[in-house]
């Protein structure tokens, strides 16, 4: 039973992922993307990461999807002029047959992982308890390699000043997208006064039991951002201005206290980003609970792409 | 273990990306002072670094959150990193110098966009590289890989022109796919081994099909982001089409990035697994890099594409110590003279290549364009430009005492003891299509004008003095180098022998400039259509050719693929055989 | 019996050249974006299905790959943010998303640049 | 009586999952997109319902019972406000169409 459900997963993620290389239109390409996101949710529960399944359908199916599915309509018009530069019949080929042999290689690279496997479970299960959390993937992310969290924050800053050093000079300091005036009687609104309470209340409550089971700070931001987003394509606020520097601050807020608390384990504990033993399970919240801000902002602002009107004066 | 000695290492990676969340708050009127201050500290930081790596004489690890790996993950430093960590901090502050007037704040206190991401860029780019020379597990390299490219491909289109944004977009696909090829190899050896320290791995990595693909993967993955020929697709349009103080972080430091993973993966991660002749392909590469990029900068008709193309040559023969690094026996690569060469290569590059693109930068400021032919008068207007570009000529074509002549002589004795003298063939000749392209330049700036040459605007004396500075350094540096290095290498640079070597080299590059470039240097010689221009004319047309066949994104693709497949085969090969 | 490992394994094998052969022949930038995704959904399952088999300890599976894998989705969505900016970007400035126009007229376009140090 | 309960759970999400189908099948065979669009929504909203009035007696805590209500409001709000939308900008770009 479970094998077959398997089976049928793995069939329709393959002609899903051949759709969206193959389809003509990128529109459709997306669509097909976003539905592949989702059926790899289901991958990834059969896989038993529920945490990677929470993040993908967040992040790798819904925010990525909403991203290019915003470029694609307005992409539309050049999509013609440009799949006239299609590369000749013979590349095209040779193409084919080198990825499918990276294919086989892989394949057998699969077939070749030695057994049993080498797994560090048994070390997280040993060194759990110090961290005072109770899902072990948070315990990787915030004790034992904590320097990787610290740095995807810094990645996602560094992705934001790539974003908005795209600004035209004439709208620099201005605001990202336009100016959103949905029916103020219409669904939209309506949508976006009743269900950010209920979304912000559950992006909370996915942050907070991921100290325990899955969840976390990522998958809670991705509803923060998307309600905040919905609010803005209500039209019931404004896109932020980038140059505001509480907005500024928040932006940093995360990363900074992620580094300080780093530092405080200097002192503390004997090395950057150790935790003294008793305190471990409040400071990693801290670090949680101020990156929460930072996540949620990044994200929605990354999706609305760099500034495209002057400020208003 | 983790003392504070080596929480330096920590700092060295922190300060930059400390300075730039404290620049994004404080705004566009003060990000400078930041980028000041984070790079005083930085420097001292590195140099203490430095000192205590020298101090204990031997490599400084230190356990983030006294996690020790599997489990954590450890930054370490050895003498590799360490001697990048200095010669990176010191470009650094040499090209912040450079653009201190260039991407001044404001006068009227209002943010603007392009010096505000340009010193948040700089301090990125310089994290970056701190965390890749530093970071001791697989994984974090890969963030550290991409944070290095987040920084660098706005620094491309920092002007936001049409032309520079497609560069950089070419930049960023192509270094986001050579990423994920690394990451693919780093996740198949997670899959064998249960680790990605670097440490460990190297311990526990056999020759097997998960070690060769992981390891032909992780390669190619890099070449693409170092833009080693073939895959150099993205190289010159990006770095020619950046303002000079971005293009010399681009060509002096964010390559040097994915090169330094290069050298970590084979030498440290798994020498066992790379054979002697997956060492010669990747240096036959490097050979093809210098042959046909130094053949396209020769034909040229613009300065910073020249610069750039001399890039791509350059990048070339940080990949010609590969196969002279082996032991005796040509069964594994060892930590000997020739990495030092390497290091000492790449070192050398990196300051002269990024006082080369300042010098072209000040020139095109000061002109208004850059068009070779029409530089004449200008080693007149501006002599210590005109000297800066040739010193940067002279330290990169390897004249006594410069980094790069030592690095040469290294490699020229260790091909000599492998008995690899094709290598040999190739240093030389490099040296003098270095000297090509440097006559070529030097020729049109000293010619007299035929009008007098108007400067649209005077070079900064504080610009003028970084471009002088990094390229004297470069020429210098193997007087710094000494240390490790027995001091019979260094020969007196009037020695008749050496004279006629260098003498040789130039004479044989200003015939490879005659013969090469698109147009005659008329003024020198009046024989026009001279049989040697008609014969090495057409030749030089065949490796432009060959040059934008590389370039174009399906054969650039097609070529990374192979690659792969021909890297996987010579290591199966080297077991077998 | 085909383990469920194996199963996702090779479908992550699969993925991988497919969206490899989309990200070369495709010369629409946006499609290369989506190969991209999908190569590197690809490689992310295929980590997955090695936490999978990381299994024991009481734990359905390593938690190390897991975390990484956060860290690896979140990463490739900045960067996918950051190619699609670059796109429209390339887009509102030229009108044409192609990334192939420049090869060819280098030289002429140098004599229209505008100073830019 | 848990016997009678799990049966009950395998009709209701059996009919359920025949809902769903039916909606699919309409998605892919009607005419017009308003006609998708109302067998989609009409279907699945009864597909969801019996789903989780199927799921409901299988339940150990009052939280999961909950949070199964919660997630059945949230999907019927989001499904109806999409559709609106979509029809709305359906018409939209008629009305500009003409």
């Amino acid at each position: 039973m479970m094998d077959w459900l398997n089976l049928g997963l793995a069939a329709l993620i393959l002609g899903l992922g051949i759709w969206v290389v193959l389809a003509r239109e990128a529109f459709s390409a997306v669509v097909g993307f976003i539905s592949y996101g989702l059926l790899l949710t289901l991958v990834w529960v059969q896989l038993s990461g529920v945490d990677v399944a929470l993040t993908e359908a967040a992040i790798g199916g819904g925010l990525t999807g909403a991203l290019l599915i915003g470029a694609a309509s307005r992409l539309k018009r050049t999509e013609n002029a440009v799949s006239a530069e299609q590369p000749g019949t013979a590349l095209k080929w040779l193409a084919a047959g080198l990825s499918a042999a990276v294919t086989v290689v892989l394949a057998v690279c699969v077939l070749a992982l030695p057994e049993p496997a080498p797994t560090r479970a048994a070390e997280v299960a040993a060194n759990i308890d110090s961290t005072g959390v109770g899902n072990p993937i948070t315990a990787v992310l915030l004790a034992f390699r904590a320097m990787d969290t610290l740095l995807e924050a810094v990645v996602l800053v560094f992705a934001l000043i790539g974003v908005w050093s795209l600004t035209p000079d004439r709208f620099w300091a201005g605001r990202p997208g336009n100016r959103q005036t949905a029916d103020p009687n219409g669904i939209l609104a309506y949508i976006a006064s009743t269900l950010p309470p209920i979304g912000i209340v559950v992006g909370l409550y996915i942050f907070w039991i991921g100290a325990d089971y899955p969840g976390g700070k990522f998958q809670g931001a991705t509803i923060l951002a998307a309600m905040w987003l919905l609010v803005i394509m209500a039209g019931l606020v404004d896109t932020p201005t980038i140059s505001r520097v509480p907005l500024r601050m928040a932006l940093v807020l995360g990363p900074l206290v992620f580094i300080g608390i780093g530092f405080l384990g200097v002192v503390s504990a004997g090395a950057f980003l150790a935790y003294p033993i008793d305190y471990a399970k409040p400071l990693i919240l801290t670090i949680e609970f101020a990156l929460m801000p930072t996540l949620t902002l990044i994200l929605g602002l990354l999706l609305l792409g760099a500034p495209q009107r002057a400020v208003e004066s | 273990m983790t003392e504070l000695g080596s929480l330096a290492l920590v700092l060295a990676v922190l300060l930059p990306f400390l300075g730039v969340l404290a620049g994004l708050v404080l705004g566009g009127r003060n990000v400078r002072a930041v980028a000041l201050i984070t790079i005083l500290a930085g420097l001292a930081v590195v140099v203490s670094s430095a000192f205590s790596f020298v101090q204990s004489a031997q490599p400084l690890t230190y356990l983030l959150g006294a996690w020790a790996p599997p489990l954590g993950i450890a930054l370490r430093a050895d003498g590799l990193s360490v001697a990048m960590m200095l010669a990176v901090a010191v470009v650094v502050a040499g090209i912040a110098a450079y653009a201190w007037s260039d991407f001044a704040p404001p006068a009227d206190g209002v943010e603007k966009r392009a010096p505000f991401m340009y010193w948040l860029l700089l301090l990125a780019v310089w994290g970056s590289l701190n965390l890749v020379f530093l970071s001791g597990d697989l994984f974090t390299l890969y963030v550290a890989l991409e944070l290095l490219t987040f920084s660098g491909v706005p620094l491309v289109c920092l002007d936001g022109r049409g032309e520079t944004l497609r560069s950089a977009l070419r930049y960023l696909l192509f270094a986001l796919a050579g990423s994920l090829l690394y990451l693919l190899g780093a996740v198949l050896l997670y899959g064998a081994y249960g680790t990605l320290d670097i440490a460990l791995l190297a311990g526990l990595v056999r020759p097997g099909p998960i070690a060769w693909t992981a390891a032909a993967l992780m390669t190619v993955g890099l070449l693409a982001k170092t833009a080693l020929f073939p895959l150099h697709i993205w190289l010159p349009p990006a770095h020619a089409g950046a303002p000079a103080a971005g293009s010399a972080i681009l060509s002096a430091l964010v390559i040097k990035g994915s090169w330094f993973l290069v050298v970590r993966l084979w030498f440290d991660v798994m020498p066992g697994v790379v054979t002697l002749s997956s060492a010669q392909l990747l240096a036959a590469m490097g050979a093809l890099a210098i042959l046909v990029g130094s053949i396209v900068a020769l034909r040229q008709q613009r300065l910073k594409l020249l610069v750039a193309y001399s890039t791509v040559a350059q990048i070339g023969y940080l990949f010609l110590m590969f196969p002279l690094a082996f032991d005796a026996s040509g069964a594994i690569l060892i930590n000997g003279a020739a990495l030092d060469a390497g290091v000492l290569q790449a070192s050398a590059h990196a300051t002269a290549k990024a006082g080369m693109f300042m010098a072209a930068g000040l020139i095109y400021a000061s002109l208004g364009h850059d068009r070779i032919a029409d530089l004449a008068g200008v080693a007149r207007a501006m002599p210590i430009t005109v000297l800066a570009f040739a010193v940067a000529g002279l330290a990169l074509m390897g004249v006594v005492p410069s980094g790069a002549y030592l690095a040469k002589k290294l490699l020229l004795d260790a091909a000599g003891e492998s008995g690899q003298w094709w290598w040999t063939v190739v240093l030389q000749g490099g040296a003098a299509f270095t000297a090509g392209y440097m006559v070529l330049v030097l020729v049109s700036v000293f010619r007299r004008p035929s009008v007098p040459v108007v400067l649209l605007k005077r070079a900064s004396r504080l610009s003028e003095a970084a471009a002088l500075s990094l390229a004297v350094c470069s020429l210098l540096l193997a007087l710094a180098a000494l240390g490790p290095v027995p001091g019979d290498l260094i020969s007196n640079p009037l020695a008749p022998k050496e004279l006629l070597s260098t003498l040789a080299v130039v004479v044989g590059g200003g015939l490879l400039a005659f013969g090469l470039s698109r147009r005659s240097l008329s003024a020198v010689a009046a024989a026009d259509d001279g049989y040697v221009r008609r014969i090495m004319g057409p030749a030089g047309a065949v490796f432009e050719r060959m040059d934008e066949f590389a370039r174009r994104w399906t054969s650039a693709s097609v070529l990374l693929l192979s690659l792969a497949g021909l890297f996987t085969w010579l290591m199966i090969k080297g077991v077998a055989g | 019996m085909i383990t469920a490992a194996n199963l996702f394994g090779l479908c992550a094998a699969a993925l991988i050249g497919l969206g490899l052969f989309g990200l070369i022949t495709n010369p629409h930038p946006l499609r290369k974006i989506l190969a991209f995704n999908i190569i590197g959904s690809g490689v992310f399952l295929l980590f997955g299905v090695i936490a999978y088999r990381g299994a024991g300890a009481g734990m359905a599976a390593d938690p190390v790959p897991q975390a990484l894998l956060i860290t690896g989705i979140v990463v490739a969505f900045s960067a996918t943010a950051l190619a699609v900016a670059l796109l429209l970007r390339l887009h509102d400035e030229t009108g044409s998303a192609s990334l192939s126009a420049e090869a060819t007229d280098t030289e002429s376009r140098a004599e229209q640049d505008t100073p830019s140090s | 009586m848990s016997t009678l309960l799990d049966a009950w759970t395998v009709l209701a999400v059996c009919a359920g999952a025949f809902f769903f189908m039916a909606g699919t099948a309409g998605l892919l065979r009607f005419p017009n997109s308003l006609a998708r669009l109302h067998a989609l929504t009409k279907a699945d909203n009864l597909g969801l319902c019996l789903v989780m009035l199927g799921l409901l007696p299988q339940v150990t805590s009052l939280l999961d019972g909950i949070k199964l209500f919660c997630i059945w409001i949230l999907l019927l709000l989001s499904g109806a406000s999409v559709s609106q939308l979509v029809a709305r900008s359906m018409r939209l770009g008629e009305e500009a169409r003409r």
